[in-house]
């Protein structure tokens, strides 16, 4: 195209976000500062495991007193049978949902800020749906039966799950995600694993990153099937990453339970899982990118970027609650309208605050560009949001449960110390993996940067200003 | 040999050995040690029992040790000798009876494999009519309660039984010396013609003994207000199926031992709208059962009621002007509806009522014509053995007297239940002998010197007497499962003819009042549960007005100040249900406490005092004073406590023991039940009661519905949207042609609100207690439970009850969320649930709209004893650790009805479920939808049904029916 | 130079394809475990504290099942007999020999023979036989040949897949009254028709409604 | 083919001299090239003339494969096999058949591209003639490489024909014995 008129161009430059890399960076100083921190282990990382090994075992103990003692180690009764077990799961499921959004759907659109993160976050997606899929199994009063009957096996009684049930999709819908998850991330990994195979130095890591490369040798023919069958992956992930959430919100919308019966689930359940998940990734990229110095592909405006889609998911949660409060008054459904207040007004009430608190104002903080760039406030505010989305988990699940249709059987839920125990246990085993993560694999999509690197070259080399 | 008649097959004319040889051994072996049994040929139905249970003990040991790939093969034990009657597994029946303080209901026990594992009332009984209480039900529990009392002591020294016989017909032989001047006997009131009998004896062995009747909730005031009134003492039996009109004042006729199956069963007969339906007036203290049933109910404190009383006794002219009060317009309301309905209406009188109220009382049904009609007047059932209300006090003065060297003690538990300041614990402790028969080791065995275990009443023979008069003779369906032995068989080991048995002195005794085949005539009455035109015969006698007059004048006049209130209480009566666990978790009928008794007061009360629920205060009398945690109960009297005994007990089983708080510490002897000048102070600490209902408000949503009458005549069409078919996209399952289409209703209007069905439920299905702590969790088990509503003002609410089981949705929703399956529908209709399938992921209970699942939160049977095993039904499954359990609608009886008549070939019967059987007021029916004659599918064309949470379109197949109410319009 | 040796290639898949293979092999292990006899408890001829021969009593004294299993037809259990039922005849009969001694013993001391059960149907479910046997279902249909068993030992699977298979078509497996105890008896004729009219003749509506076992 | 072959690799600074020499040998009649490069390089299925991927059908068949088993799993489990009347809703050919319809077929979708990719590649395959040149691990990293398997004889005169076009390095794999 033809060089534009000087004042349109200082104009262009005055408007130009700044740049997704550092001018003049080169593939081998990438290659190098991206992997760095598996050669040489950041400090304090034994630490950190050891702290998380340590609350991993709050998990196990949760768990073990459960399986040997039952359920009743718990807060659930009748008539609030679900409580934390699946506040839990839905939380985590949700977390779980960045990770193949960003990857997968970005991808899609083509948005090239995703490089930098999108390892990083399907780690955390992985690493959130291990948390989750502990819960539909362990929730059960019988899991060694469930184990196995949940899944259709023709076994000697005759008898079949059954499919009307939301719980079975469930198990479908988890499994399928994780499994899908896990293959598009290890295909993102094999090039960068060969490129640890091939730059790293000791015998041993050759070897053991040289066996996980599976021989990759950047082939053409590589290339070839490997762009098309990313691409496709990522096409399937996108509605995949959708309809698990529509799924999970499933077993509360396919219910009779005022508070549960309503068709704006699904979509309200897609949004703040992205929500919660972006806020999550912001908590852990935050300080991941100046424990692993990776600011320079992690910039600035990666995370402004992330504060703007924070932004909007916020407001269509809210939405989703404006929603719900104006249909259950416009319905004009007595058992509706009385769930809703009692939220408001009830027992619960500091609960739904908090969550109001949480979702709908911290995130407007985001209109301010201060707010989006101030690195504090962004860890604070992502914070708030992990918190406020598990506070509206729990105003899902127990507001509606405690005080349904007949007064006679209302009751209340609280949580016991093997409720807690399992829920910290969660939040460490979680770490416990992240680190890992850190500690082995390249924590950002080397490639894939090195790719960006060359576009953008080829961009400027071509004259576009345009990103 | 031949066993003991089963009951409803009349057995043939006599021929073959005769009944009793066998169960003579089965006497004997029971006295062996520890009820052991030394050959086969006695094993008739006990045997059974103690193999099953073994059978148990195999299995779960089997289970335990699971190795290898196999668990161990079984074994089987089966019979050495095949006994007579019934099939392996297989139910058979027998009638026998419970006498509780002094009169005997009329039980049909089921036995399998020798073990009574239900108890069910019997219909051909005049104070049953096939209606059961929860106490009879109860009673069941404390025959296999591992913490019975066993064997027998003196001075902590063990007795063998012969020995204690010997022992004691030494000790009598001793006193017979002279004429039994220090023997003394304090007996529980029993109508038993045996005991009286024996006591006759006695009485003529040592002319000088003295026998005392003594219980802690006795009517002696009853009796004294008939000898006002007649002249001499006589029993009232109400008519409530003759009555339009009944005042009750502080009569809470409709629940507990004696008459109340009976009476509730009349009551309800007439509460169905039209003209034959019944109007009820209560005047009382607290709400009770009754109080919340009445049409009208006026809110008054106990001492007010004799004043109310006198209103209305003035208003009808039946006594005059001196002893009556000028009556206000309630009294005159009242007045006039009985003065329309002479002869058709009733005034009854409670048993904590001065004896000149009941005098009152005779007085107004005189006047109104009532005698005769609606109220049968007989001489005292209990005879000679009245409870006298000075026995302790007289007993104490003689023991410090030194008059008392030997003291035998059958009533239940004096030590405890004695008034406050009369040290009767350490006053038995100074008596050389005495001699305690008790079923649990309690406050006063700690202090006899001899303590005898009582055989539980299932296991021992003996007679009684209902309220009317007709006796029951009393069969063991088991021996002894702990060593024991009976009142009988003590007072007769005075007479030295303690060998003997029990079963001797029965056939004696009755040998002597009966026809020539005494064999037939006896195994009849066995069979039937009832001895033929032994009911005690009507007397008239005219009432002694200028008597009536003058005691009237002397009640004292209602003055200013808190009054206390004591009263029997809905679960373990007097304590001497305390240690029953399936009563301890009842919820009260009208608080709806599990596991305590509480201070109830009135929410003015409350706001004056500025007191919250579960607040513990000080209620303090002259010289006694108790910490009582405050529970705020609508409808209580203003400026009054009501306290229920027999809580706080502070010796027995780990049940019962430290639950609750001990209202005998504050009961004088002179004001056994009310008492004035009672202050109340806040005190330190909250308690936490354990509440299975949530909110006592229907929240403005059409649940437990009720009219007025004059309502139902106008608006019986709003009902029209709460029931019939409603727009679905599922196409609507076709099961008429089905042999049977399964459905129950319940009909509001008769239900008393008095949990018969819940304790029958129970037993039936294996239902596990879980305590209190699991019950404030929220984690109660009971598959169906009686809701009560109040609404209206708090001060005077009215009130309904809702007794609520699965309603067995058509349309259900809780099957579709299960994920494996395990709770679908049947053919027949039936929401089944499948414990052995299910996972317990709780989806069902979450998206049951009635919320009546039940989750196995925790191994509910982690620990039962080997006797408490024998307890359980074995036609239902006993439900494992983390699985979700309901109502079932009895399938074990439907299946069992099926495969018993397709096996003969024939059509299947009828079916009831265990509620329906126990309910006393016929509330509750169940049966065949597809056949339109049957009770079930009559009531469900009912203009009153209604289905429950209709708008959900769950099509339940438990209908409700509305309850009517009947107000007098003048006090409209 | 490189790392992996040519050789590498085939050992890196040899050992996936293992690793696959193992895991699914063991899932289908345990999976065919509970289908074999063996895990079924099937073909395992139990000895008895009593050396009692059925082929004796069924084949030479030609006994009928219900002499000694006596409620089979009017309870749920069949019924194992008593010690005096045995007596009944050995009281006459081998009264003597050493193989009935635990017997005798049995009826002196009144302490029952601890026999070892070879059918187990779980606890939570509910077999009546009597229904079974009044609705023309034959012993040898569940218990086999027990007239060709030194030792009885359990032939069908008693699985619930094996109930249902009975329960949804039981007309095959229909025999008339006067055949139910027969070890021998099959169907003359046109089968087909037979169970047809046995079909009506019973009045069979073969349920499959969990109630029907589980309660 | 029977002849022994020889693996000849040769580096390039940029990606246009690398095209084009592989274009050259394509033409001298070398058709066994390939490109190796940190990261997808345009214009490389281009210049060695690779046909389009076959994995978009894979993925298709996958898919149809696991759409069709969940219709058929579910209808003959909860209609055919034992049907089960579940609160008067049958499951048959009814909306709630859909999710896991989906979910089935998303999954055999994803094993059919990700098995097919490793089954097209050859994978695993920690081992390869290329992998003998030291110099070679720089592909992965920051460096494009044109390798080409000739017959032994030829090797030194491709060698030659690349270090002429442009090539910083070029190297012939030496042999190694399987």
């Amino acid at each position: 195209m033809s060089p534009p008129a000087a004042p349109a161009a200082a104009a262009r430059q005055a408007l130009e976000p700044p740049p997704l890399l550092p001018a003049g960076i080169t593939d081998r100083q990438i290659n190098d500062s991206l992997l760095d921190h598996v050669w040489n282990p950041k400090r304090g990382w034994l630490t950190l495991f050891a702290i998380a090994l340590g609350g991993t075992g709050l998990l196990v103990m949760g768990l073990g007193v459960t399986l040997a003692r039952g359920i009743g180690m718990w807060g659930n009764n009748v008539p609030v049978g679900w409580a934390y077990d699946i506040i839990n799961f839905v939380w985590w499921i949700g977390i779980g949902h960045a990770g193949t959004l960003i990857s997968a759907i970005l991808l899609l659109f083509q948005q090239k800020w995703r490089t930098s993160i999108n390892r990083f976050a399907e780690a955390m997606t992985i690493f959130a749906v291990i948390q989750a899929a502990l819960f539909p199994l362990f929730h059960t009063g019988r899991p060694w039966f469930a184990v196995y009957w949940l899944f259709p096996y023709p076994s000697n009684l005759g008898i079949w799950p059954n499919f009307t049930s939301p719980l079975i999709w469930d198990v479908f819908a988890v499994s399928t995600y994780f499994t899908v998850s896990l293959l598009f991330w290890y295909l993102g990994l094999i090039p960068d694993l060969a490129a640890l195979r091939d730059a790293s130095t000791s015998r041993v890591q050759r070897i053991a990153y040289g066996i996980f490369a599976l021989g990759w040798r950047g082939s053409a023919r590589h290339w070839h099937h490997y762009r098309i069958g990313y691409l496709l992956l990522a096409g399937l992930s996108t509605p995949l990453v959708l309809s698990v959430h529509s799924i999970v919100s499933f077993d509360f919308a396919v219910s009779q339970l005022p508070g549960w019966h309503t068709t704006i689930f699904p979509p309200y359940f897609v949004a703040g899982a992205v929500f919660s998940g972006f806020a999550m990734v912001m908590t852990l990229m935050v300080p991941a990118r100046k424990y692993l110095g990776f600011e320079h592909v992690v910039t600035e405006r990666h995370l402004e970027t992330m504060n703007k889609v924070m932004l909007v998911t916020g407001m269509m949660v809210s939405y989703g609650y404006l929603m719900e409060h104006f249909i259950a008054w416009y319905s004009g459904n007595p058992y509706e309208k009385f769930v809703i207040l009692n939220r408001a007004t009830g027992p619960y009430r500091w609960v739904y605050y908090a969550m109001i608190f949480c979702n709908v104002l911290v995130p407007q903080t985001f209109w301010w560009k201060r707010a989006r760039t101030s690195i504090p406030w962004m860890f604070a505010a992502a914070l708030l949001v992990n918190v406020g989305m598990w506070t509206e988990r729990f105003i899902i699940i127990v507001t509606s449960l405690h005080r349904d249709f007949l007064p006679s059987s209302w009751g209340m839920y609280f949580p016991t110390w093997v409720d807690w125990s399992i829920f910290l246990g969660t939040l460490s085993f979680f770490s416990l993996l992240f680190l890992l993560f850190l500690r082995f694999v390249p924590a950002v999509a080397v490639t894939e940067v090195k790719e960006l690197r060359h576009e953008l070259a080829h961009e400027a080399h071509a004259g576009g200003g345009h990103r | 040999m031949k066993t003991l008649p089963i009951y409803g097959q009349p057995p043939r004319a006599a021929g073959e050995r005769p009944l009793w040889t066998s169960l003579d051994d089965l006497e004997a072996a029971a006295r062996g040690p520890g009820g052991e049994f030394r050959h086969g040929a006695a094993e008739a139905p006990v045997a059974l029992g103690r193999r099953s249970f073994m059978k148990l003990v195999g299995a779960s040991a089997a289970l335990a040790g699971l190795q290898a790939c196999h668990p161990p093969r079984e074994k089987i034990h089966p019979y050495v000798k095949h006994p007579p009657e019934g099939l392996p597994g297989q139910a058979s029946h027998y009638a026998t009876a419970l006498s509780i303080d002094g009169y005997a209901t009329g039980l049909v026990l089921t036995a399998v494999d020798g073990r009574p594992v239900k108890v069910e009332g019997n219909p051909a009984h005049p104070s049953s009519l096939g209606g059961v209480g929860v106490f009879e039900q109860a009673a069941l529990l404390d025959l296999y309660d591992p913490g019975r009392a066993e064997g027998f002591r003196r001075r902590g020294g063990g007795l063998a039984f012969r020995t204690l016989l010997q022992e004691i017909a030494a000790l009598s032989a001793a006193h017979a010396q002279d004429g039994g001047a220090a023997l003394a006997f304090l007996l529980a009131p029993d109508a038993s013609p045996l005991l009286a009998d024996l006591r006759r004896r006695l009485q003529g062995r040592f002319p000088r003994a003295r026998f005392r009747v003594w219980s802690p909730i006795a009517e002696d005031q009853a009796w004294e207000g008939a000898r006002i009134a007649f002249g001499r003492a006589l029993d009232a039996t109400a008519r409530l199926d003759r009555a339009d009109v009944i005042l009750a004042l502080d009569a809470d006729f409709l629940y507990g031992a004696g008459d109340a199956l009976r009476l509730a069963r009349e009551f309800a007969r007439r509460r169905e709208p039209g003209e034959a339906m019944n109007r009820l007036y209560v005047a009382e203290p607290a709400l009770t059962v009754t109080g919340a049933l009445a049409d009208h109910r006026f809110r008054m404190r106990g001492s007010e009621v004799a004043g109310f009383a006198r209103q209305v006794a003035g208003a009808l002219g039946a006594v005059p002007a001196e002893a009556a009060m000028p009556p206000g317009r309630e009294a005159r309301a009242v007045a006039a509806d009985l003065q329309r309905r002479r002869g058709r209406s009733l005034v009854l009188c409670g048993p904590r009522q001065p004896a000149a109220v009941h005098a009152l009382c005779h007085a107004m049904n005189a006047a109104l014509g009532n005698a005769g009609e609606t109220l049968r007047y007989t001489a005292p059932v209990l005879g000679d053995a009245r409870p006298d209300p000075r026995a302790l006090a007289d007993l104490a003065r003689e023991i410090d007297a030194g008059s008392v060297r030997t003291l035998v003690v059958t009533a239940w538990n004096p030590v405890h239940a004695a008034p406050a300041g009369l040290d009767l614990g350490a006053r038995l402790a100074k008596v050389e002998n005495a001699i305690y028969l008790t079923l649990r080791e309690d406050e006063t065995s700690r202090r006899a010197s001899w303590v005898l275990a009582a055989s539980h009443p299932f296991e021992s023979w003996g007679d009684g007497r209902a309220r009317d008069g007709s006796v029951t003779l009393q069969q063991p369906l088991i021996a002894p499962l702990k060593e024991s032995t009976t009142a009988v068989d003590l007072l007769a080991a005075f007479l030295g003819e303690g060998e003997k048995g029990a079963h001797e002195h029965l056939r004696a005794l009755w040998k002597s009042r009966s026809g020539p085949d005494f064999e037939l005539a006896l195994a009849r009455w066995l069979e039937q549960g009832l001895v033929p035109g032994s009911a005690e015969p009507a007397v008239s006698a005219p009432v002694k007005t200028e008597a009536v007059v003058a005691a009237a004048r002397a009640l004292p006049a209602a003055g200013p100040g808190m009054e206390i209130a004591f009263a029997p209480d809905y679960s373990v009566l007097d304590g001497r249900f305390a240690e029953n666990a399936w009563l301890q978790e009842l919820p009260d009928p009208v608080t709806k406490i599990t596991w305590d008794n509480a201070a109830s007061i009135s929410p003015a009360t409350a706001r004056r005092l500025g007191l919250r629920n579960g607040q513990r205060v000080a209620l303090s009398l002259p010289g006694r004073s108790l910490e009582a945690p405050v529970w705020i109960q609508p409808g209580h009297a203003d400026e009054a406590v009501t306290l229920t005994l027999g809580y706080g007990r502070t010796a027995g089983g780990p049940v019962g023991k430290g639950v609750g708080v001990d209202a005998y510490r504050l009961r004088a002897a002179d004001a056994p039940w009310f008492e004035r000048g009672l202050s109340l102070a806040a005190a330190k600490g909250e308690h936490r009661f354990a509440v299975p209902q949530g909110s006592f408000s229907m929240e403005g949503r059409p649940i437990a519905l009720d009219f007025t009458q004059e309502a139902w005549k106008r608006e019986s069409h709003e009902l029209d949207e709460l029931r019939g078919a409603q727009p679905s996209l599922l196409q609507a399952v076709d099961y008429s042609k089905q042999e049977n289409a399964w459905g129950m209703a319940i009909d509001l209007s008769k239900c008393v609100g008095c949990n018969a069905c819940m304790v029958a439920c129970q037993e039936e299905n294996n239902v596990p207690v879980v305590g209190k702590v699991q019950v404030q969790k929220g984690r109660i088990m009971h598959w169906i439970r009686v809701d009560r509503y109040f609404q209206g003002p708090p001060e005077d609410p009215t009130v309904i009850s809702q007794p609520l089981a699965c309603v067995h949705c058509e349309v259900a929703p809780c099957e579709y969320v299960c994920p494996v399956n395990a709770t679908v529908h049947s053919d027949e209709g039936l929401n089944e649930m499948v414990y052995n399938r299910c996972v317990g992921t709780r989806y069902c209970s979450n998206n049951c709209p009635y919320k009546v699942r039940r989750f196995n939160f925790l191994a509910w049977r982690g620990e039962v004893a080997p006797t408490e095993k024998m307890l359980v039904n074995p036609d239902v499954t006993v439900r494992a650790r983390g699985v979700m359990e309901k109502c079932t609608y009895c399938v074990q009886r439907i299946e069992r009805a099926r495969i018993d008549a397709r096996a003969r070939g024939a059509k299947m019967g009828p079916v009831q479920t265990a509620c329906q059987q126990a309910c006393p007021a016929e509330a509750i029916v169940f049966g065949n939808l597809n056949d339109p004659r049957s009770r079930v599918s009559q009531a469900h064309r009912d203009p009153r049904r209604y289905d429950l949470l209709h708008t959900l379109g769950t099509r339940p197949r438990t209908a409700y029916l509305v309850r009517i109410r009947n107000p007098n319009p003048e006090l409209g | 130079m490189s790392l992996f040796g040519p050789g590498w290639n085939v050992l890196s898949r040899a050992s996936l394809a293992v690793v696959a293979a193992g895991g699914l092999g063991a899932l289908g292990t345990v999976w065919g475990y509970w289908r074999t006899p063996y895990g079924m408890r099937q073909g395992d001829p139990i000895s008895q504290p009593v050396m009692f021969d059925h082929r004796h009593h069924v084949v030479d004294d030609a006994i009928d099942c219900r002499y000694c299993h006596a409620t089979a037809d009017r309870g749920a259990s069949a019924g194992i007999p008593s010690t005096e039922t045995c007596l009944n005849c050995h009281a006459q009969v081998w009264n003597k020999s050493p193989k009935l001694e635990p017997v005798r013993q049995s009826y002196f001391t009144g302490r029952p023979i601890p026999w070892v059960r070879v059918h187990k149907v779980p606890d939570f479910v509910y077999f009546n036989h009597a229904i079974h046997v009044n609705k023309g279902i034959g012993c040898v249909t569940c218990h086999g040949r027990v007239d060709r068993m030194a030792a009885i030992e359990q032939v069908a699977p008693l699985t619930m897949s094996w109930c249902l298979d009975c329960h949804r078509n039981p007309a095959p497996h229909l025999r008339p009254p006067e055949q139910i105890t027969s070890m021998t008896w099959v169907p003359g004729g046109d089968p087909a028709a037979l169970s047809r009219e046995l079909m009506k003749r019973y009045d069979i509506h073969g349920r499959t409604n969990c109630s029907t076992c589980h309660r | 083919m029977s002849a022994r072959t020889r693996w000849v690799l040769a580096r390039f600074g940029e990606a246009e001299p690398l095209l084009a020499a592989a274009r050259t040998l394509r033409q001298a009649g070398h058709p066994s090239l390939d490109i190796h490069s940190p990261f997808p390089l345009p214009g490389t299925d281009e210049a060695l003339g690779l046909s389009r991927s076959r994995v978009p059908l894979m993925a298709l068949c996958g898919g149809l494969a696991g759409v069709g088993t969940a219709i058929a799993m579910q209808i003959w489990m909860n209609a055919v096999d034992y049907p089960l009347n579940v609160g008067t809703r049958f499951l048959s050919g009814k909306p709630n058949m859909v999710p896991v319809m989906f979910e089935l077929g998303v999954l055999l979708s994803s094993f059919a591209i990700f098995f097919g990719m490793m089954g097209l590649w050859g994978f695993p395959r920690p081992h390869h003639p290329v992998f003998e040149v030291e110099a070679f691990r720089s592909a992965s990293v920051d460096a494009l490489w044109l390798s080409a398997e000739v017959k032994a004889e030829d090797a030194e005169r491709v060698a030659q024909a690349l270090r002429g076009s442009g090539a910083l390095e070029v190297e012939i794999a030496p042999e190694v014995e399987a």
